[in-house]
């Protein structure tokens, strides 16, 4: 088990069209034993991130290092990472044991029956021992999924890299395999990058996460720090379903003025925003209140749009008053055993305690929600340790 | 013209079956090209300049050996409808036709070419008794062409060359003496080697008698062993190293340039000094004399037509095989094809001199082994499976036992 | 729904079924298999006629004794007569023996090389598609064409073959008339004609495999070597099975190329194959009984790779 | 079969390391190879420039006294009858054949009853015969059951009047088609898989009939593969030898195709005239030559399917 | 505008494995204009059904009327019913004009310039009329999706079938096609089956939801019928995510006794479950609520596994006192703003109002949730439609 560590990691591609940059001046360490995801849109860098990692790519410019160790010039061989393929990569033409034992037979010196029993240990430790004398294309995606991780982890590598594991897997199982390899990689601690765009995976199953976009690091943080405390717009909003609702306001005397609200601030925030004046007001459909008709500071008219019962809760999409119904700007979010009717006049709250205030020009974030009011008022129970 | 028949312009003749129709004479023949194409050529234009009025179509059938003609004749007679004459060898050959061919014995008679014709090769043309062939020239095997400046300047005296194993002694010297190979020969097809084989067979003592035997289905095997040996031992040593790629033309070129002292062929070969840019002069540059031991010897190859029964053009075919008896056609075809006529009653100063020798060697030797790689000695399939056992056996490693006892089973075939 | 199920109920029974059979034939006129009956019906019947019409008719005449000119062939009286003649026929051994030298030579030394030709374009080349397009072009070109080439090639004084060979001291040999030589000197011009295809077959089976195949392999520690040998031939199977196949479908094409090479049906010793003895037998010698059953061994010998491969491809849904 | 994808990703290879040395060890093989493959090509063509005597040196292109054009004159003048047979019979052959395999194809893949697999089998065996295998009942029923060179008559009506050249290729034609069809089929039947059998599906829900969905989806949507298998049967049709050997026997016949002049060409009693045989193997590959060369792409992918 | 009845319609596919029964015994009817979903997991049957009802499938069974008309042997062309594809299925080679008169140049005798007039108000409808002369492959992905409806809509066909059409947009598309998918079909009012197994899709989109399963029709309702008063175990698990907990109890004395916990049940409930002996104890994770300790009568002692934070809710898995931490067995949803530790003992209370008893062996409901008691706790809250 080792750190890696990326020092200003920048990757380029040459194109007909020009040049592609990849990855752009990337610094980042995952600390030894630690579950590190790697999330973004699609196209952003997180594959090429995880290929220079393996050594599939060189850096253009930049160094890495494992532990103490430089690899930046390294061949994959050499570099004793174990790899996880989004498609699995399985040899299709070797039963699941040969899949498990190839990487020990090229690399170590290990005896056949060496190798045979550390084969047998992992395929025990997931549950594929029964599966070890089957082609991989008798396996369910599941099981296909496991000897993936399987060939990874008989290597006992210093990192395992898995690119997207879980990609190819239908909800229940990806689920189910996401507990799954959340409490292997912590029995294992051995130190992880995973690369996912899906931010559920993001959320539940890291350490910490590191947010790309563009090829730039947006963030790196708790998966609640990137949730409550974004650094920018990015972040805000590619972290939460459905996204956070932003809203294009000035602000002017101390109010934010958007097309069909006026907001006004306390003393705090409104220190935060100082010397700007465009802005992105921001607060998530969760933390929007939708009450029978305004009456407080910082509740408005508004029109119930298109509703969308889950069952669980109703996704309300919200306009403002003035604003035609069918152009609804907000997005809410309320319990499943309360229902609303489209069409419907009534009152929404925006409680200042949950807004977010970002600059227009730089997306950066000026003013995050406070959650000590939170969870001052909603206390959390049973929170002591067993 | 056809003074010397007597036989005006096609009208009826006798047979009484009427008048010429306008369905078109068809006939087929294996000459596509060199001299073999003039001849033809000039016998056609004869021909239509005798009858101008008929419908004629001459098809030439291109492939080495006459193999393309005969499948597509054996093509058309399974079909029921044959050409109304083509190319064939008589002799052995014309066994596989059967009762399909037709008789011309009142066109031999009528035209007395019984009487003109060469003996053997009237007896050729019969088949069961009757005539069912037209002979037309002849060419002889037994031939050894070589080059006179090689032979000079190896100090070979060609007179004293009067057998196979004499040949051998000459081959020898040759080969110390010279830059030159004794000898070239053609081994892409199997023919020629099949033909030095018995070359050197009826060269050998008593070679006539064992031949005319062998080709009955008694061969005598020690002899046949013997010539083998011979051939092998020439082949072995004495020849070209490309022998297995080219084809006697080219030998023959080689001959002409000198790169060789000598190449045993039919004499066709002749065609190629003859032409106008051959660059050789008879016997300053090119001479020949019968292959040694077969000097009392004319080895026999025919060419001529037959005609198939049961056609729509009955007395086209009968002008077609008269003309092809008369001394104009038989001398006008053989110069061009270097070839002599069979009338036993030409002038023979109307051939080209060299062809004039020919002609006065085939009037008077009275041996006339007929040659088995094309046709006259053999039935077709004994004469497959008699290149079959050369292919198979002589073209390259020589086995002599496995080639002889193949061979004698080639002739032993049409006894059954 | 109700009311619906009481209608339905309420039609009198005969009625129904036959109403139901009309119905029922009606939808079996309408249906896609009596439509779509011309569409492949007729080629059908037109390639069934020429191939397995073919086929049959070849068998009955190999079981007749119909030879030459002068008799049609006599379906009265069938028998084996000709097989048992041709299994003791040693030029069949021989031309059956030469075939399956020629076979399996040409096959896998074109696999070979078509292998290692692909190995080598499958990566990032400048004018990757011109090369692949000269490697590929002697597969356009006849074997009337190419045999007229490569008799050159081997011409033995002036052939390109000997010329070369000649720069290193060696040769000159009679490519095409030494009956050790030639085997392998048609080989040699079927490998130069045919491994461009093998190649292609081979190229697009090497970029239907993943480059994941190639990187987990990488990451898993093997070497370059080891990686194509251990991970990627090995998913190389089916095209090299369909590449094989075809390639003995060409391979038992090879009369047309001795023919033009030789201009003969009898080519020089040591080349001869069931193809050339068969088509020999039958035009030269019009020995059609013979022939025929000559033809059905050559038949069965290409069921035999044939077969098991169709079986193959149906089995995986690729037909 | 396999597919032929000619993609433009780079190989997988590319994820080799590129030192310089290999990089031209790589170049130097593939400069080799080229070598290889052109080389016997090249050798005909400087050799179908020299006078027969001057054919020596199969590498280097005449000089300038001795270039000459004549064998290649001399060449087109014995081939252009077979220049004239082999387009007038392998052009409509070509056609009748795509016609007639993409409609099976059509019929057998995408309209869908059960157990046409066992046809789909039928077609597919077609294409591994080896044609000696049908050789004699071919010649007999072209000879003897429908001499179709012989013309046709019923009664006294004649229906297609007897000519020997364009009769004896219009067998050539039939017999190209109906042993052209399995393969042609197969090509059209792989590609036809690949189109959505939603398409069709919708087609029909759209209300259109088997032949309007062949007529209006189908056929427009088989482009591509109608040239793919144009060029490829033609290469076919226009290369073969056997059949015509069969059927028309000899070069000298007036039917005579390309293949079958060529064969015998500059071989005659005056010697092997290479130059003239190398000119006329030029001629006679010409046609395909340049559809290969305008359709590389495609005549690569018809290849890889089958 | 008809309704589609299915009476007794079953299928049987023949394979080499023997017979497979895709639809087994359908009776369902969908009324004139409305919108029915066709939900279930993968392989239940769903796309035969819609097959069978466009005419691509014969039954082997029973028989399909379209109003009064019995279609069930006419061929797809005589029925005048229009499907939309998953894949869409456009015609790549037609323009989207091209292909929105090909049904029509089909399938009715109108003249060119009444086509014309058709297409290009249906195109209007949609939005696209801008797109007529493109080929489809120039579209975007919803773009596509829009030229598939038009192509149906514009025969004015007596009902709607489409098949999974939103499963190949990304997730945005797909909320946005379904909002204005919905307000589509209800101006036009055509009857429409709609098939999925994304339940959002289904519980959002659907006037009712026909919920299958192996070929056999498990429920037809409303999405919340569905939601709340599931028919059978299957429903129950099938619709809501994280679906609903699930524990095999037998009924002791009126009282629900687990292998970790006991539960006693009031009069009311304990009158369902009259004669059954062997049941199981359903509750949905919403509703289950996390105490600081368990005092209440409903309340039981627990301890907290994996916590999954997603932003705005956290999922949190819950052992029962006794039992090992990695084998939870309950699944809570709290607030995003509410945090549990893994490990902590807390309490969880399982209200009487919000269980599911089932059959243990036919899996039928004997007893559903209340709703009553529910809304009137929380009222909803400006419900007067506008
Ligand atoms: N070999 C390459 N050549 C050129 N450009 C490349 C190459 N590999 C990646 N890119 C480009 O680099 C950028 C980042 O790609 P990368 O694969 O790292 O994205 P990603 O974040 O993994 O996206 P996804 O979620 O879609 O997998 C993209 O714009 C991509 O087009
Ligand atoms: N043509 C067919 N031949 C044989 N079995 C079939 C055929 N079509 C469907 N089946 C089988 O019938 C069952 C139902 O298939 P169907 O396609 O209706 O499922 P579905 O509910 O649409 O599933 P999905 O959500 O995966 O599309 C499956 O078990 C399937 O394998
Ligand atoms: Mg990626
Ligand atoms: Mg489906």
């Amino acid at each position: 088990m080792a750190s890696v560590t990326l020092d200003g990691v920048t990757k380029v591609f040459q194109d007909e069209s020009g040049d592609i940059v990849a990855v752009d001046d990337l610094n980042l360490e995952i600390r030894d034993g630690e579950f590190l995801v790697l999330v973004g849109p699609s196209g952003c860098g997180k594959s090429t991130t995880l290929r220079m990692v393996a050594g599939l790519e060189t850096p253009t410019e930049g160094t890495i290092h494992l532990g103490n160790r430089p690899i930046t010039n390294l061949t994959p061989q050499e570099r004793d990472i174990a790899m996880v393929f989004q498609s699995y990569a399985l040899y299709p033409h070797m039963t699941v044991r040969g899949n498990m034992s190839f990487g020990l037979e090229e690399s170590t010196d290990l005896s056949d029956a060496e190798i045979r029993e550390q084969v047998e240990d992992a395929a025990e430790l997931l549950d594929i021992d029964n599966l070890l004398d089957r082609q991989p294309g008798e396996l369910s995606g599941g099981q296909q999924q496991r000897v993936a991780l399987g060939r990874a982890i008989v290597r006992e590598p210093e990192a395992f890299l898995l690119d997207e594991p879980l990609a190819n897997l239908d909800a229940k199982l990806r689920a189910e395999m996401r507990t799954e390899l959340q409490q292997l990689q912590e029995n294992l601690g051995t130190t992880t990058i995973y690369v996912t765009h899906d931010q559920t995976e993001a959320m539940t199953m890291s350490d910490r996460i590191a947010v790309l976009n563009d090829g730039e690091l947006q963030q790196v943080g708790t998966p609640l720090e990137c949730y409550h405390r974004p650094n920018n717009q990015f972040v805000a909003g590619f972290i939460g379903e459905p996204s956070m609702n932003f809203l294009p306001v000035t602000l002017e005397d101390g109010t934010l003025v958007g097309e069909h609200f006026e907001y006004s601030l306390s003393e705090d925030v409104r220190a935060d925003l100082d010397g700007h004046s465009e802005l992105i007001f921001g607060i998530r459909p969760e933390d929007i209140d939708i009450v029978d008709s305004p009456t407080g500071a910082h509740e408005f008219p508004a029109t119930v749009g298109v509703v969308e019962p889950q069952g669980d809760e109703n996704t309300v999409h919200l306009a403002f008053e003035g604003q035609d119904r069918t152009e609804s700007e907000l997005t809410a979010t309320i319990g499943g055993m309360r229902s609303a009717e489209e069409g419907a006049s009534v009152g929404i709250e925006l409680p200042e305690n949950a807004i977010h205030v970002f600059d227009a020009e730089t997306g950066n974030a000026l003013h995050n929600r406070s959650l000590q009011d939170v969870e001052s008022d909603q206390p959390l129970r049973g929170a002591e340790p067993a | 013209s056809t003074a010397d028949d007597g036989n005006g312009n096609g009208n009826g003749n006798g047979n009484g079956d009427g008048t010429p129709n306008d369905t078109p004479l068809e006939v087929l023949h294996a000459w596509t090209g060199g001299d073999g194409a003039d001849a033809i050529d000039k016998l056609t234009s004869m021909f239509e300049e005798e009858y101008p009025d008929f419908q004629t179509d001459f098809r030439p059938i291109g492939g080495t050996g006459n193999v393309n003609l005969d499948s597509v004749v054996a093509r058309r007679l399974a079909n029921r409808d044959p050409p109304a004459a083509w190319q064939a060898w008589p002799g052995a050959n014309l066994t596989q036709y059967g009762g399909l061919l037709r008789n011309i014995s009142d066109v031999w008679e009528e035209n007395g070419y019984t009487d003109t014709m060469n003996e053997m090769a009237a007896e050729l043309s019969r088949l069961n008794e009757e005539y069912r062939a037209m002979p037309l020239v002849s060419h002889r095997m037994n031939n050894l062409f070589y080059n006179v400046h090689v032979f000079e300047e190896a100090g070979v005296d060609p007179d004293s060359v009067d057998s196979p194993s004499a040949l051998i002694d000459a081959f020898d010297t040759i080969q110390t003496e010279t830059d030159a190979d004794p000898m070239t020969h053609a081994m892409s097809s199997t023919w020629p080697t099949l033909q030095l084989v018995f070359q050197n067979f009826l060269g050998m003592e008593g070679g006539y008698d064992a031949y005319m035997d062998f080709i009955e289905g008694n061969g005598d095997e020690e002899h046949l062993t013997e010539a083998l040996e011979l051939t092998q031992e020439m082949l072995g040593n004495y020849i070209n190293d490309d022998a297995s790629t080219i084809s006697f033309t080219e030998g023959n070129s080689e001959m002409m340039k000198g790169n060789a002292g000598c190449i045993q062929q039919g004499n066709w070969a002749y065609g190629m000094y003859r032409a106008e840019d051959s660059g050789v002069e008879y016997q300053e540059d090119w001479d020949w004399m019968a292959y040694p031991g077969t000097e009392d010897m004319y080895m026999l190859h025919i060419d001529g037509f037959t005609f198939a029964r049961d056609t729509e053009t009955p007395v086209k075919q009968k002008i077609w095989a008269e003309f092809l008896g008369t001394k104009d056609a038989q001398v006008e075809f053989g110069n061009r094809k270097g070839a002599i006529p069979l009338r036993t009653d030409v002038d023979t100063s109307r051939l080209t001199p060299f062809l004039e020798m020919t002609a006065d060697d085939f009037t008077s030797v009275d041996k006339f082994p007929p040659t088995i790689a094309h046709g006259l000695a053999l039935p077709p399939e004994p004469m497959d499976a008699a290149m079959s056992a050369i292919g198979n056996n002589f073209m390259g490693p020589y086995d002599v036992e496995a080639a002889a006892s193949d061979l004698l089973d080639a002739a032993a075939m049409q006894e059954s | 729904m109700e009311s619906q199920q009481d209608a339905v109920a309420g039609a009198g029974t005969d009625e129904r079924v036959a109403e139901d059979r009309y119905a029922r034939l009606r939808r079996f006129w309408k249906s896609d298999f009596v439509r779509s009956a011309p569409y492949w019906g007729i080629p059908l019947l037109l390639m069934g006629a020429a191939v397995y019409g073919g086929i049959i008719w070849n068998v009955l005449i190999s079981l007749t004794d119909y030879e030459g000119f002068l008799q049609r062939p006599d379906y009265g009286s069938l028998d084996l007569d000709m097989y048992s003649r041709a299994l003791s026929d040693s030029a069949v051994h021989l031309t059956a023996r030469n075939t399956f030298v020629l076979l399996v030579a040409f096959t896998s030394i074109s696999l070979v090389l078509g292998l290692f030709l692909s190995i080598l374009l499958d990566r990032d080349i400048r004018q990757k598609s011109k090369v692949q397009t000269i490697y590929l072009l002697p597969m356009a070109l006849s074997f009337v064409v190419t045999a007229q080439f490569w008799l050159w090639m081997y011409n033995y004084n002036n052939g390109l073959v000997n010329t070369v060979i000649g720069l290193f001291g060696l040769g000159p040999y009679n490519w095409i008339g030494n009956p050790k030589l030639v085997l392998g000197s048609i080989i040699f011009a079927l490998i130069w004609q045919f491994s461009g295809y093998t190649m292609v077959v081979f190229l697009a089976g090497l970029q239907s495999i993943s480059d994941d195949q190639f990187e987990a392999a990488r990451v898993d520690g093997a070497s370059i070597f080891k990686t194509y040998w251990r991970v990627i031939i090995p998913q190389l199977k089916s095209a090299s099975v369909s590449a094989a196949v075809v390639l003995m479908i060409f391979a038992l094409k090879i009369f047309t190329f001795l023919y033009a090479m030789f201009g003969t049906y009898r080519p020089p010793k040591g080349t001869d194959v069931l193809a050339t003895l068969m088509v020999r037998e039958a035009f030269m010698l019009s020995n059609w009984a013979y022939a025929a059953s000559i033809a059905t061994i050559l038949l069965g010998m290409s069921l035999l790779v044939i077969a098991p491969y169709l079986y193959y491809q149906y089995r995986e849904g690729a037909l | 079969m396999s597919q032929a994808t000619t993609s433009d990703r780079d190989g997988i290879a590319s994820l080799l390391p590129e030192f310089d040395y290999r990089r031209f060890g790589l170049y130097a093989v593939i400069m080799l190879f080229i070598a290889f493959f052109v080389s016997p090509i090249w050798t005909g063509l400087v050799t179908s420039l020299k006078p027969p005597e001057a054919a020596t040196q199969p590498l280097l292109p005449p000089g300038p006294e001795t270039f000459t054009l004549e064998s290649w004159t001399r060449a087109l003048d014995q081939l252009s009858r077979g220049f004239i047979n082999s387009f007038a019979m392998a052009i409509p052959a070509t056609l009748v054949n795509v016609l007639l395999a993409s409609t099976a194809a059509y019929g057998l893949t995408l309209v869908d009853w059960r157990r046409q697999m066992l046809v789909v089998l039928l077609f597919v065996f077609g294409i591994f015969i080896p044609y000696q295998a049908i050789l004699v009942p071919l010649d007999n029923f072209w000879t003897n059951i429908f001499p179709l060179a012989k013309g046709l008559a019923i009664g006294n009506v004649t229906i297609i009047p007897a000519n020997d050249r364009w009769g004896t290729l219009a067998e050539l034609a039939i017999t190209h088609v109906a042993y052209g069809i399995p393969i042609c089929f197969l090509l059209f039947r792989s590609y036809y898989k690949s189109i959505s059998e939603e398409l069709i599906e919708a087609a029909k829900v759209d209300g259109a009939s088997v032949t309007r969905i062949y007529t209006r989806i189908v056929l427009p949507l088989s482009t591509p593969m109608i040239g793919v298998v144009l060029i490829y049967q033609f290469t076919q049709i226009w290369n073969e030898f056997l059949f015509s050997l069969t059927l028309i026997g000899s070069a000298a016949d007036q039917a005579a195709t390309i293949t079958l002049i060529l064969s015998g060409i500059g071989a005659d009693l005056s010697g092997t005239n290479f130059p003239l045989r190398m000119a006329a193997a030029f001629l006679a590959a010409l046609p395909t030559i340049v559809i290969y060369v305008l359709f590389a792409e495609q005549f690569a992918e018809g290849l890889a399917a089958d």
